[in-house]
């Protein structure tokens, strides 16, 4: 069977257990529907143009804090891992930032840029960044010495280097980051709505759940799940294409 | 619009933001807004929904916000530790009325509970620990006979209380529309109403400001405080509109909004019920002092 | 000599930034930014071995045990989603849609099933922080060397051997960086997990400081979260230095200049 | 025995299509020792990988032991060309040495002495303690090597065993596999690049054409049993046969 | 020209302490071919990786044109022992070719040319747009070896080049080797453990002794600046030097 029949099936398993728990009393089906009517439920939003509405801000904010964490990321982590005085310095202060949870920060942001999609995307920003920074730290210690000896034999220069070496060593790690740092993102944008209450999909959620429209909570819910699984399938089609040469990837190409 | 912290600019519609929750105790402002009760005073009112008061109050202070919804509790308590905020008018009341409130007590259908009392020594779930809702519910408890120290509180956001309550994870809960509905429909069993039981007609929420616009800018403070008093008696006045509006900022189903009891909205803050509630707090060690009522306007 | 050094370093710039944040919020006013004297006042006021006893020990517990539980399930699952291309391909969308729902819509979700007690809390912590172990022990498994791989299948080493001899450890620099951002996502979750009936805990604390509008209480908290952060990090790379010792002696040389 | 049959195979894939092996015909009677030389790409390691189970035909069929081989074979060892990566590099020497017996769970104690024993034979008594990273090249190779012999397989297929090791050590080592061949009675299928240690080692030497691979020719190696680097090496029979061998790779290679 | 003084290289870590090179000083005239042998073990890499200035010495010093080494110097290009690993996975063959000339500037069309030319010599015209991986060991070996050439470097160090390849194919990579050095006039050393290989292609020969490592002996090669295979090798003085040398390894060894 191919990968996609594969997948799809997954998917279809996990629906019919949606479905089934409920139905035989497994959890109460009054906080927790059946599959079926969540899907209605899902089908009447989605005649909404708010619902649309809500969409569109969430991926905005998605895309937009996601890109800013991975650049952001990818430069600091290749400029901390290239010059260890960086990293020395600034390790420690990495370490204290980091478990500071971006729930702290609701505040903060609400003082800056109140319940606008700007707050969001700064939480998202906050929560990505280091995973992506994380990662590509690990990915740029990864290269092997024996090929780190032969670009400094032929005179690569920092900047080779760092492009022809450092790069596509980290990039397997850059990639893991990626996908990590786009679901961070996603429930960071969600939970920012939730929280701070600027427009998108959490504020929808939060709305009906304060609303007590349970099967509409889990609809939507089931959109940020179903946009978590788009972006694994774009950051899985990057990583084919961009990792061609990986052992990871090209065992599974092959045979 | 212009900036609201200076005085307005003549001819131009001043631009206001407000921190809402999207509940139904909110819903004169949006009734408000659609009868073009803030439009006719030259405000250009825009509503933000956040999750709770505690998003609110910072976003009020740090001007985000030029007013915001928040409950009176929170708003004493803020007061205390030198928040500066300023309440301006009336947010929502309990309708004063032992049964017949907006929210209320409950347990399980068939416990052996039938009295607050009985909750001694069992777990109550609250939406806030320390706030409005435990205090409500403590006197419930101490007007039954029952000790009120003797119960066990924790807390759970509204939504989760009922699943809670069914599945016997906790014996108590005390929501408010429209989960008060949804727990009349599933056949719990309402045993106080607690906010009756906290003060006569207790003044729930207010809608308040940060004490620099109150300075800067009294003109809008009166503009906005005399549009939200006509609403709220709107609202008083007009409970089917009320019902109605629900369904454009919420998403509480047609059935549910047609039955559910709705709170009252006087346009005045009911002084004596803040006092009592700030007694009461005080008994409680929530509040240090005797409550600051220069909150009140 | 190299080691002070290297304290130094590492102290130099938390110090700097602590230097600019005393001054500039030396006359502070505004209620949300009090001056760092009071924080640091209120640090000492506040986290009393008494509390830290109470509040601090119950949300670590908490967090030790999820942080566990969510090592022992990722590596298990990533290990046998990593080495079928076939159960990946089965698995991958279902477990990418529960990742990207956010933990505050999950925990009610939870607590349905499992209550309201410190299990829902736990597997909360667990559920949150499980992913970046489990991608990694994935993207480990799948990236080991082939010639390894084929060493294994010759020689038959299958089974437990293998996967202590060679998957596990041939995808160990891969586990720990998922572990250690697990890390950081297990304190932000256990914050979170607190914020549904708790009676207890740090995140729990902190959150009352700020609905309670004590805020230089309030910024102590988070303060002694960044300082529990700095003391795990700091304890993993104990861990992570000991069990990865072959790979930094493998890369060592080139760093000798 | 060890019998090859039709066997093709190409490799395909990333914009290249190569016919590595074409057409390739042999059987490897129990228990000798047969030598494989042929140019540079021209199928060898492909051949020894297919014969380990580790690679599919696209078609034909190997048979070892007159059973097909699907898989790797139990008792089947390999030393691979790349000998630096196919030793577990947080594995000491001692323990990459005793993985495989580990494995087939031998005793503690006979465990102890096989990996002993297999060290002192490739001279290595001292590194066992070593991680491999910590070895030379030649060190490295000899540690593959040793694993091998101390496995005490039943087929053993060596891929250019002796590529980085100096002359005396190499000399030393093809003595030692004789002797190891000898004394086990295993089934060896040995490829090299030096045609001298071809014909001196080897009952038997194929020689492979270049790609697509086929036999070019089977030569026999009727030398004395008992061989000794100097006097078999200065035997006229020898000279004459790594005469013809190499006439035949010239021939070979120009085809 | 090259220095080496005094040389002494120890290794620490992990539970062993290896004194890889005792005392080494010699001596490599501008634009001379020296070739080294000596046991497995016994520094060889290790005394290339401190020319290459790739690793710090623990005492003594070498300069490279007068100049100390302390790190990778300028115009120095070396083919590595792990000749699989110092190929980038994720560069085709002709840009692991052409990487080195990038980095040093050179415009496309001459860039073209050299990486060209360099892998027709060592025959991998065909090759060119595959990935590393998908070539046999010994293909690998020749990429590295035409990324060498392609560099024209001033020094050029090669750590047993041919120890991957077919016999014939090493003949034609060692005169192509002569005939580079000759054109290009590059000082080549050259380690080997092919004692024949080390006599054909030298103009000295230097004999290193076991670890701790000095130097043995150090032999001139006076056969006649024109070398071809069959000549050469057939020459009496040829033989007698090369029994000279081996006669020198055993005792190096036995010491
Ligand atoms: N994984 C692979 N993918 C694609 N092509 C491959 C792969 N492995 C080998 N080849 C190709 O198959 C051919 C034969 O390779 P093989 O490694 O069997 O040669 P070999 O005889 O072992 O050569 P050498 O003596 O140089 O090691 C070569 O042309 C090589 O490019
Ligand atoms: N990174 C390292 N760490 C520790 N010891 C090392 C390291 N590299 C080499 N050695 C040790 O130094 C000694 C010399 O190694 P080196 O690689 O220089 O030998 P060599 O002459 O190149 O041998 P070969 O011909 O087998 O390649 C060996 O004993 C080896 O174990
Ligand atoms: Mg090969
Ligand atoms: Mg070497």
């Amino acid at each position: 069977m191919n990968r996609t029949a594969l997948s799809l099936l997954g998917l279809a398993t996990f629906a019919a257990i949606g479905e089934v728990a409920p139905r035989i009393g497994l959890v109460p089906a009054a906080y927790a529907p059946p599959t079926s009517r969540i899907a209605v439920a899902l089908a009447d939003e989605a005649a909404t143009g708010r619902f649309w509405l809500a969409l569109r801000d969430t991926v905005l904010t998605w895309a937009l804090g996601l890109a800013i964490a991975v650049v952001a990321g990818v430069v600091i982590g290749v400029l901390l891992g290239a010059v260890p005085v960086l990293w020395a310095v600034s390790s420690s202060t990495v370490e204290f930032l980091r478990p500071i949870p971006s729930v702290a920060l609701i505040p903060l942001v609400v003082v800056l840029y109140g319940s606008t999609i700007r707050s969001t995307v700064v939480l998202v920003v906050y929560a990505a960044f280091w995973q992506v920074l994380l990662q590509v730290l690990h990915g740029v210690a990864d290269v092997d010495p024996v090929a780190r000896d032969t670009a400094r034999v032929y005179g690569l220069g920092r900047w080779a280097r760092v492009r022809y070496l450092v790069w596509p060593t980290a990039l397997p790690y850059v990639v893991t980051g990626v996908r990590l740092a786009a679901s961070v993102a996603l429930i960071l944008a969600v939970t920012g709505e939730l929280v701070v209450g600027s427009p998108g999909l959490g504020k929808e959620i939060e709305v009906a759940r304060q609303s007590a429209a349970v099967p509409l909570v889990y609809a939507l819910v089931t959109v940020c799940g179903l946009l978590g699984v788009l972006a694994n399938v774009a950051t899985r089609a990057v990583e084919r294409r961009v990792l061609a040469w990986h052992a990871a990837v090209r065992t599974e190409v092959g045979t | 619009g212009s900036s609201p912290d200076k005085p307005s600019t003549p001819g131009q519609p001043d631009a206001v933001d407000v921190g809402v929750i999207a509940i139904v105790d909110v819903a004169p402002i949006y009734l408000g807004k659609q009868q073009g009760f803030f439009s006719k005073r030259n405000i250009n009112l825009n509503l933000t929904t956040a999750q709770g008061g505690a998003a609110i109050v910072p976003g009020v202070v740090s001007g985000q916000y030029q007013f915001g919804f928040s409950n009176t509790l929170s708003l004493l308590v803020a007061t205390e530790k030198g928040v500066p905020v300023k309440a301006v008018c009336n947010g929502n009341t309990s309708t004063g009325k032992d049964g017949e409130d907006f929210g209320g007590l409950f347990v399980k259908a068939g416990s052996p509970i039938t009295s607050p009392k009985d909750l001694v020594g069992k777990t109550v779930a609250t939406n806030t620990l320390k706030n409005i809702v435990e205090l409500s519910v403590r006197a419930s408890v101490k007007k039954a006979g029952g000790d009120p120290a003797g119960v066990k509180f924790t807390e759970l956001p509204f939504p989760d209380m009922l699943p809670a309550l069914q599945a016997g994870r906790v014996d108590g809960v005390f929501v408010v529309e429209p989960f008060q509905a949804a727990a009349v429909a599933a056949g719990a069993k309402k045993i106080a109403s607690s906010f009756v039981d906290l003060a006569g007609n207790l003044t729930i929420s207010m809608y308040f400001t940060s004490k620099q616009l109150a300075t800067s800018n009294p003109d809008l403070v009166a503009r906005f405080t005399e549009a939200m008093k006509e609403s709220l008696a709107y609202a008083e006045s007009h409970p089917d509109d009320v019902r109605t509006v629900l369904g454009t900022y919420t998403q509480i189903s047609a059935e549910v909004r047609a039955k559910l009891t709705l709170p009252k909205f006087p346009a005045d803050i009911d002084k004596a019920s803040v006092q009592s509630v700030g007694d009461q707090a005080q008994s409680l060690g929530l509040l240090t002092k005797a409550p600051d009522l220069n909150l009140l306007p | 000599m190299i080691f002070v050094r290297r304290v130094l370093l590492a102290v130099a710039l938390p110090i700097a930034l602590l230097a600019v944040w005393w001054f500039t919020s030396a006359d502070s006013q505004a209620y949300q930014w009090p001056p760092l004297s009071r924080i640091l006042q209120a640090f000492l006021d506040t986290w009393t071995p008494d509390k830290l006893r109470t509040d601090v020990l119950p949300s670590l517990i908490r967090l030790g045990a999820g942080y566990a539980l969510a090592l022992v399930a990722g590596i298990a699952l990533g290990v046998l989603i990593g080495g079928s291309a076939g159960l990946r391909a089965y698995l991958e969308p279902v477990l990418e849609f529960m990742r990207a729902i956010p933990p505050p819509v999950v925990v009610p979700i939870i607590m349905l099933v499992l209550g309201i007690g410190d299990t829902m809390k736990i597997v909360v912590i667990a559920f949150g922080c499980v992913w970046p172990i489990l991608l990694n022990t994935v993207e480990g498994v799948r990236g080991r060397d082939e010639v390894l791989d084929d060493t294994c299948r010759t020689y038959g080493i299958r089974g437990g051997l293998r996967l202590r001899h060679l998957v596990l450890r041939a995808a160990s620099p891969q586990i720990l960086t998922g572990a250690r951002q697990a890390l950081s996502i297990a304190i932000i979750l256990m914050v979170i997990s607190e914020l549904f009936a708790a009676e207890n805990g740090l995140g729990f604390t902190v959150m009352q400081f700020s609905r309670g509008f004590e805020i230089p209480e309030m910024w102590s908290g988070v303060f002694l979260l960044g300082l529990l952060g700095v003391v795990l990090a700091v304890a993993y790379r104990l861990v992570e230095r000991w069990l990865l010792r072959w790979y930094h002696g493998a890369r060592a040389h080139e760093r000798e200049w | 025995m060890l019998e090859v049959s039709g066997l093709r195979k190409v490799y395909e894939g990333h914009g290249r299509r190569v016919e590595a092996i074409g057409d390739l015909t042999l059987t490897v009677p129990q228990g000798s020792l047969t030598c494989v030389v042929g140019p540079s790409g021209c199928g060898k390691t492909t051949l020894l990988r297919c014969v380990a189970g580790l690679l599919p035909a696209t078609a034909g069929e190997v048979r070892v032991q007159g059973v097909p081989v699907t898989g790797p074979t139990p008792g089947l060892a390999v030393v691979f060309q790349e000998y630096g990566r196919s030793l577990f590099p947080w594995l000491r020497v001692r323990q990459n040495v005793e993985l495989p017996l580990k494995a087939a769970g031998l005793p503690r104690q006979q465990r102890t002495a096989l990996v002993g024993e297999a060290l002192a034979a490739v001279g290595l008594e001292d590194a066992h303690s070593a991680y491999p990273w910590q070895l030379s090249g030649g060190m490295q190779q000899r540690v593959a090597i040793a694993r091998a012999i101390a496995y005490q397989p039943k087929v053993l297929l060596m891929d250019e065993p002796f590529a980085a090791v100096d002359a005396q050590t190499r000399a030393d080592l093809e003595d030692l596999i004789r002797a190891v061949w000898r004394r086990l009675g295993v089934t060896l299928l040995f490829v090299t690049h030096d045609i001298d240690e071809a014909v001196y080692l080897g009952e038997r030497v194929i020689v492979l054409s270049a790609s697509p691979t086929r036999v070019a020719e089977d030569f026999p190696i009727d030398l004395p049993d008992e061989r000794d680097q100097l006097g078999t090496r200065a035997d006229p029979r020898f000279t004459e046969l790594r005469g013809r061998v190499y006439a035949q790779i010239q021939k070979a290679k120009s085809r």
